[in-house]
């Protein structure tokens, strides 16, 4: 029979005082399995402590009860005292008689002791049914896998390579950079993005501990955390990278012309090409979207002035596996299209271009030599009119967030602009201007005052054509005023959004997203780098828009994540999950069902002892589980058991009252 | 035992049963550990005073509360049992409290069905920056369970303590 | 200068969103329905400023002002809200609370305008129709502003553009019915 | 041969006969039978809903009923007031159970609203119904040469949720029948910018105002004649296109034609059946450009997204 042992604390006067300690005592002794019940002062001193190491050994105590404060404060505490004592921790249960009564009933001290007297006894009841648990420590593989290669990747693989773990990058497009290296100067310091970027850029390519998978796709993730599979789709190429020197014959030589994305389109690139001259891998890949010799078998010129050999038109794509503990998801932000912005003759008017369009035009290495210029006659523009908040916070016809960078990298648009033309006038129309950061509203100060930019509040109602000139109208709302601007060229600020592949990235990751599509942190304040499943983590714009110097804070949080993870050779894990006992399971499935972590497989077992049939049942996974018991609580079966809260524990405390 | 059963939500228990003079009622109280457990910790430690009838239990996550426990609770120790966790989509386990709920509906439409009034077991969401509503919900419940009076309706009366 | 913070609860704002369908705090005053009005110029306080007014409840200011009787009820605000606002229905409902209330603005135009919208239901009322030269007459009549418009009356008689008469309807008994009957419900309803 | 419910309007009879009298010859010469919603009354306007909710319903109310009576799935209205009034009350009808018992009890004896009767504008009935394919076989005499500003005004096609029909900022429709008939149609950056129509008579002064951006956005536009598919557009854009000129001190000679009027004179009809003599502004100049194809500017491509764009081959 179980041998309980009760310690019941005073607190000093923070429980003596509401309730009769003694006399919760005197009725815990009743109980026919108490073999040993006192009172102490204060139980999480060292002195308490020993009192409960050494009635462990002199009662041959099978179950501890505390009676103290909340199991939260100091459960561990008391766990501790057990194993010092010899005993498995989990013996231990705590009655909350402070919390739960002595400060909650100051009023009325007998009812105070009922109750605490119940609390007691009810713990006492659990207890009894308590059972040893150990600690699970899974293995760890430390590697870990970062998902995109923009800024956010990449300091995230680097801030953990340098920890001397190995890093796999994979990065869908042919190079690394993202976004950041579409841009000119940024703000808040005006630092050339280049300049900064390409020096982390050479350092993923070198670093010892960083595999770079460049044109490729994870298009599978199994296992649990510190033990997942991932599978990537290596896009074919054309292109030996091994034997590749990047010398650059071929694209000069390829006859296609291709719209050129990293430039907005704005010029051409080829069917063969590296994205930009800084490019990381710096090797070319064959787009076989418009290459003749892939479409139609016409033209290999490239294959033919390549020295080394490193066309091949015969590759195909291929899978790579890798074994790794932890992933970082970093796969930024997509621009919205501002099509629905009918009233702004978008998609007729050629002279209105989009924010990082004019990036593009504003960069020493872009497609119009770093100056801005209007598509439909190439002059250069005088007046230019910048609109914020396109497609943000705008339910009618874009999304309801705000995205946070655009009133910052308008500020700095209008700095560019004065520096690249020096007769220009720029005219924001905004609605607020948000510049909370460090820097950031002395920075929109300064281009106030230094551009003259004239700042309007109000939102653009329509943009017409009236000769080569657009007319923008909008309420300016200070003055209460309709006001016409006549521009040379219309500036928008479009939304930040997520990459539109984000929800099946996720669910083949087994995160979550929310309704836009960004991927869902844990917590929004306390949690903002994991997800909700373990060993996942998220960096940069995929969580939510962000600049820069947020993003590569969020990445280094990721990477002292990862590292943290990866302390030991194995992790420890709470033992407080559920198992499935196979022989009650009929394989009904509820509980997969439920699962909000997918901890729960299903696997074949024999009908019987050595029979041949097989029946399908469930197999909890203790890696994944999390332990919430929803699968305890759908299982008709009545075949899974949660550990530290079964059915027989909690029903014990009920009856005991 | 007169039964009287117009729709599914009239109860059957029998109020002429009177309450003894000192008579309080024991209300089993189960909540999951990440929000209305510390809620209620918080209704402690901000010394916020509540009815003493309420015998709290702890437990991972709402979804892993058994009807059966419920019934179990009503049948043996407990006039009412009060179910609280985090509000929706705050859920430690994400989504483990959106099937609490509808358990939870289901569960209270069978037990006012074989005759229990339907407050006698009642849902709330309580977070864990919400001591003084942990305080009120259960000021509200110990009230309501109190008008109802002492639970007799299958009440296993021998059972053993 | 306006003193807030005297009235105990903002009506005006509860029945403009009751009457309307609309939720006027949603508006963040971007000012793109007041660029979009037509008429946002003539008006004593353009939509942008209707609806603030509205949140501040400025119950007399809007009633007496002309704004809701200028709206055209051309959706065209409505369309680009980016609230999605349904502010002619707001204005609609300022000019409904208006009349029932008897909040009269008599500016010329505003009355003008309401002698014409009861000039053209009284010639619905009277053909089932409308009976356009005469209600034209009439208008100038009721307003004394006997010659407005008579340079375009020759060309226009000439050419046929404007007939002599009107084709009223049989059930013109029907129509009566159901003015007083509308008027009924309007008044229980509103 | 396709059958419609006719709702003619109060206009009908007076100001614009002409567009009547086209919607006629051109549905039959496109086959179309149309059957007028007998004993029809005044939409109400924008007066109705101005000054009484309930009125405002309960007149367009009693043709709809009226209306499902005939046997035709559709109602076809030339005048976009009308039509909006129409559409208006059958969207909150169809979407207010509660209001649509409420305003049914002010038509007694009429019948009971059951909703089955689909409400569109004429144009929108053309492009949807007829479609351009049919349009385009009738056309026995095209209108090329004429470059034409399309003119929706704003009850055409807001608001969107309700008439769900085209862009309510840039609508297309009318711009591809007349295209359709051989003309051109302008880019015309003032299509459903509002002319001011209830004011025609009570606001002069903001028609003027309203009405003269359009004719100069439309002359803006090199267009030879604007072409409306309302009355209300039509003598506010027309008959005060006098005043209009005098007020401004400018000079625009742009006739407003309605789109039947165009379609009847592309099918062949002979002009002087179309009451061309009822226009104000003349128009015997812009149909002398009929047939007479100028040079002048290309056809304007319909924009491309940059990388949709296609690849080139040097
Ligand atoms: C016009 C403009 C100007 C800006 N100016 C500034 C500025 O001056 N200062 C500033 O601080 N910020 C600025 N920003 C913001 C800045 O661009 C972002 O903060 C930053 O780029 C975010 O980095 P990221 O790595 O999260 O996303 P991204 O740069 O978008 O990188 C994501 C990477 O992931 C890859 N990827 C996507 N999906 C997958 C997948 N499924 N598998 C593998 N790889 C994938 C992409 O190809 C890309 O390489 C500006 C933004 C814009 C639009
Ligand atoms: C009125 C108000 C409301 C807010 N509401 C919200 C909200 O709703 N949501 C939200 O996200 N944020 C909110 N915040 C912001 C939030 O308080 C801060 O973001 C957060 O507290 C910052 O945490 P911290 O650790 O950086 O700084 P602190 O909380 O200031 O902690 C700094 C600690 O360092 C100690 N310390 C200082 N100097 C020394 C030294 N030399 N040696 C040793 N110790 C030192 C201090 O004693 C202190 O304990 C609010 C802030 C205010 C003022
Ligand atoms: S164990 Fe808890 S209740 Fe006891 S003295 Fe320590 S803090 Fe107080
Ligand atoms: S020519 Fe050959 S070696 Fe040179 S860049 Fe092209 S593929 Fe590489
Ligand atoms: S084979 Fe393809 S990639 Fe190579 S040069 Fe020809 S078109 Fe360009
Ligand atoms: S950051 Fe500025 S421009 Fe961008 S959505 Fe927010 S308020 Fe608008
Ligand atoms: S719910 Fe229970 S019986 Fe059904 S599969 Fe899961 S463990 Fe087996
Ligand atoms: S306890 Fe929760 S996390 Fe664990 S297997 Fe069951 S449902 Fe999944
Ligand atoms: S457009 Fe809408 S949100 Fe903007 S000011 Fe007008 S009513 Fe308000
Ligand atoms: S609906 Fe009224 S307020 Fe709105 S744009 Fe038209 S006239 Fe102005």
């Amino acid at each position: 029979m179980a041998r309980v042992g009760v310690f019941v604390c005073f607190c000093g006067a923070n429980i003596a005082d509401y309730v009769d300690v003694p006399m919760v005592v005197e009725e815990t002794k009743k109980i026919r399995e108490v073999k040993f019940a006192i009172e102490y002062k204060y139980m999480c001193s060292d002195p308490g402590q020993q009192l409960i190491r050494e009635a462990i050994v002199q009662h041959r105590l099978t179950s501890i009860v505390v009676a103290a404060c909340s199991p939260r404060m100091h459960e561990k505490t008391f766990r501790k005292a057990l194993s010092d004592a010899g005993m498995n921790p989990y013996l231990l249960e705590v009655a909350n008689i402070r919390e739960h009564s002595s400060w909650v009933h100051q009023k009325d001290k007998k009812a105070a002791t009922e109750k605490a007297a119940d609390l007691v006894r009810m713990a006492v009841a659990k207890s009894i049914a308590n059972e040893q648990l150990f600690e699970i420590s899974v293995p760890v593989t430390k590697r870990a896998l970062v998902i995109g290669g923009g800024i956010a990747g990449i300091q995230a693989a680097l801030d953990i390579a340098d920890a001397r773990i190995p890093v796999v990058l994979v990065e869908k497009s042919p190079s690394i950079g993202g976004k950041m290296a579409q841009l000119d100067e940024t703000f808040p310091t005006l630092d050339c993005s280049q300049c900064i970027l390409t020096p982390k850029m050479v350092d993923v390519a070198s670093h010892p501990y960083i595999e770079l998978i460049p044109y490729s796709e994870v298009i599978e993730l199994e296992g649990f955390v510190g033990n997942y599979k991932a599978r990537i789709k290596k896009k074919a190429s054309y292109v030996n990278f091994a034997t590749c020197t990047g010398c650059g014959a071929c694209w000069q030589k390829c006859p296609v012309k291709v719209p050129n994305e990293y430039n907005m389109g704005i010029d051409k690139r080829k069917a063969i090409y590296t994205p930009f001259p800084q490019a990381v891998p710096n090797k070319p890949v064959i787009d076989a979207a418009y290459c003749t010799m892939l479409l139609k078998g016409k033209c290999g010129i490239c294959a033919k002035v390549c020295q080394v050999g490193a066309i091949d038109f015969k590759m195909q794509e291929e899978i790579i596996e890798r074994e790794i503990g932890a992933v970082v998801v970093a796969t930024g932000y997509d621009l919205w299209d501002p099509k629905p912005y009918e009233e702004y003759g978008v998609g007729r008017f050629k002279d209105i271009i989009t924010s990082l369009e004019f990036e593009r035009m504003v960069s020493a290495n872009g497609p119009t030599n770093g100056l801005p210029v209007r598509p439909s006659d190439g002059k250069i523009p005088k007046n230019v009119v910048f609109i914020k908040c396109i497609g943000s916070r705008d339910e009618a016809k874009g999304i309801e967030y705000c995205s946070k960078i655009c009133c910052m990298y308008t500020t700095k648009h209008t700095i560019l602009l004065h520096h690249k033309v020096h007769d220009s006038h720029a005219y924001v129309f905004y609605m607020d201007i948000r510049a909370a950061g460090k820097g950031y509203e002395e920075f929109v100060k300064k281009a106030q005052v230094d551009t003259a930019a004239t700042y309007l509040r109000g939102r653009v109602s329509k943009i017409y054509k009236k000769e080569d000139k657009l007319i923008v109208r909008g309420e300016d709302s200070q003055i209460g005023q309709v006001v016409e601007v006549v521009a040379d060229l219309v500036v928008l600020a479009t939304a930040v959004i997520p990459p539109k592949d984000n929800p099946e990235l996720a669910r083949m990751l087994g995160i979550s997203y929310d309704k836009y599509g960004y991927l869902s942190e844990a917590h929004p304040k306390l949690r903002p780098v994991e997800t909700a499943k373990a060993g996942i983590f998220l960096a940069g714009c995929t969580q939510a828009p962000k600049d820069i110097p947020d993003t590569v804070a969020q990445a280094s949080a990721c990477a002292a994540k990862v590292c943290g993870l990866f302390a030991g050779d194995t992790m420890k894990k709470d033992p407080m999950i559920s198992t499935v006992n196979t022989e009650f399971c009929s394989g009904c499935q509820n509980c997969v069902q439920v699962c909000p972590y997918g901890a729960i497989v299903t696997e074949e077992v024999p009908m019987g002892h050595g029979s041949k049939e097989m029946r399908t049942v469930a197999r909890i996974n203790e890696g994944v589980c999390q332990g919430c018991g929803s699968c305890v609580a759908v299982c008709r079966s009545m075949a899974i058991s949660l550990a530290g809260f079964t059915d027989h524990q909690i029903i014990n405390e009920i009856v005991s009252i | 035992m007169e039964t009287i059963v117009k729709d599914q939500h009239v109860s059957i228990e029998k109020p002429e049963i009177a309450a003894p003079p000192d008579w309080e009622p024991v209300i089993i109280g189960i909540l999951c550990n990440w929000c209305s457990y510390a809620g209620s910790d918080l209704t402690g430690t901000s010394r916020i005073q509540y009815p003493p009838n309420i015998r709290i239990i702890r437990v991972p996550c709402t979804s892993r509360v058994d009807p059966w426990f419920l019934i179990k609770a009503l049948q043996t120790t407990a006039d009412g049992v009060l179910v609280s966790g985090c509000h929706p989509g705050d859920c430690h386990y994400i989504t483990g409290n959106y099937y609490a709920r509808r358990r939870f509906l289901v569960t209270k439409k069978l037990l006012s069905f074989i005759g229990f009034h339907e407050n006698r077991i009642q849902f709330s969401w309580v977070s864990a920056a919400e001591g003084p509503k942990f305080a009120k919900v259960v000021a509200k419940v110990t009230d309501d369970i109190k008008k109802l009076g002492p639970l007799h309706l299958y009440k296993k009366e021998n059972f053993e303590k | 200068m306006i003193t807030l913070g005297l009235e105990e609860k903002n009506e005006i704002l509860s029945e403009v969103n009751r009457r309307s369908g609309a939720n006027v705090l949603e508006c963040y005053q971007c000012g793109k329905c007041v660029s979009t009005c037509p008429v946002s110029n003539y008006m004593d306080y353009p939509p942008r400023e209707t609806m603030q007014m509205i949140k501040l409840g400025l119950k007399n200011e809007l009633l007496m002002a002309n704004s809701s009787w200028f709206c055209l009820t051309c959706s065209a605000c409505s369309g680009r809200c980016p609230r999605e606002i349904d502010i002619p229905a707001v204005m609609e409902a300022i000019r409904h609370i208006a009349i029932e209330e008897n909040y009269i603005n008599d500016s010329k135009k505003v009355k003008e305008i309401r002698k014409f919208h009861e000039i053209f239901l009284d010639m619905v009322k009277r053909y089932g129709r409308n009976y356009e030269l005469r209600m034209m007459a009439e208008f100038n009549i009721r307003t004394r502003n006997l010659f407005k418009d008579m340079h375009l009356a020759p060309k226009a008689l000439l050419k046929g553009k404007i007939p002599l008469g009107v084709k009223p309807m049989k059930s013109a008994k029907a129509i009566q019915r159901m003015y007083k009957l509308a008027e009924k419900l309007d008044k229980k309803h509103l | 041969m396709k059958k419609l419910t006719y709702y003619p309007g109060c206009s009908s009879h007076g100001t614009s006969e002409e567009f009547d009298k086209t919607v006629k010859m051109v549905m039959t010469s496109l086959d179309v039978q149309m059957e007028e919603i007998p004993d029809w009354n005044c939409c109400g306007a924008t007066s109705a809903h101005t000054l009484s909710e309930s009125l405002a319903y309960a007149l367009p109310l009693r043709n709809l009923v009226l209306a499902e009576k005939l046997d035709n799935k559709t109602i076809a209205i030339p005048c976009a007031s009308c039509y909006q009034r129409l559409k208006v009350t059958k969207y909150h009808m169809d979407n207010n159970p509660e209001l649509a018992l409420r305003i049914n009890t002010t038509i007694v004896g009429e019948g009971t609203y059951t909703g089955k009767v689909e409400v569109k504008s004429m144009l929108q009935y053309c492009y949807e119904e007829i479609g351009l394919e049919a349009i385009m076989a009738r056309v026995t005499k095209p209108l090329s040469g004429m470059k034409l500003a399309c003119y929706y005004g704003c009850l055409l096609t807001r608001p969107k949720a309700i008439t769900q029909f085209d862009s309510p900022e840039y609508p297309i429709s009318m711009d591809r029948i007349v295209e359709a008939l051989g003309a051109q149609a302008t880019e015309f950056d003032y299509k459903t910018e509002c002319c001011g129509a209830s004011f025609s008579i009570s606001n002069t002064e903001v028609v003027i105002g309203l009405s003269g951006k359009i004719l100069e956005m439309a002359k803006e536009s090199g267009a030879d004649a604007i072409v409306v598919a309302c009355p209300l557009c039509q003598s506010n854009l027309d008959m005060r296109q006098p005043d209009i000129e005098k007020h401004f001190g400018k000079q625009y000679h742009l006739p407003v034609f309605y789109f039947t009027q165009l379609m009847a004179l592309a099918f062949g009809a002979d002009p002087k059946e179309l009451m061309f003599n009822k226009h104000i502004v003349p128009v015997e100049e812009a149909l002398a450009k009929i047939g007479k194809v100028e040079p002048g500017p290309e056809k304007i491509k319909k924009p491309k997204k940059a990388l949709e764009a296609e690849s080139e081959v040097e």
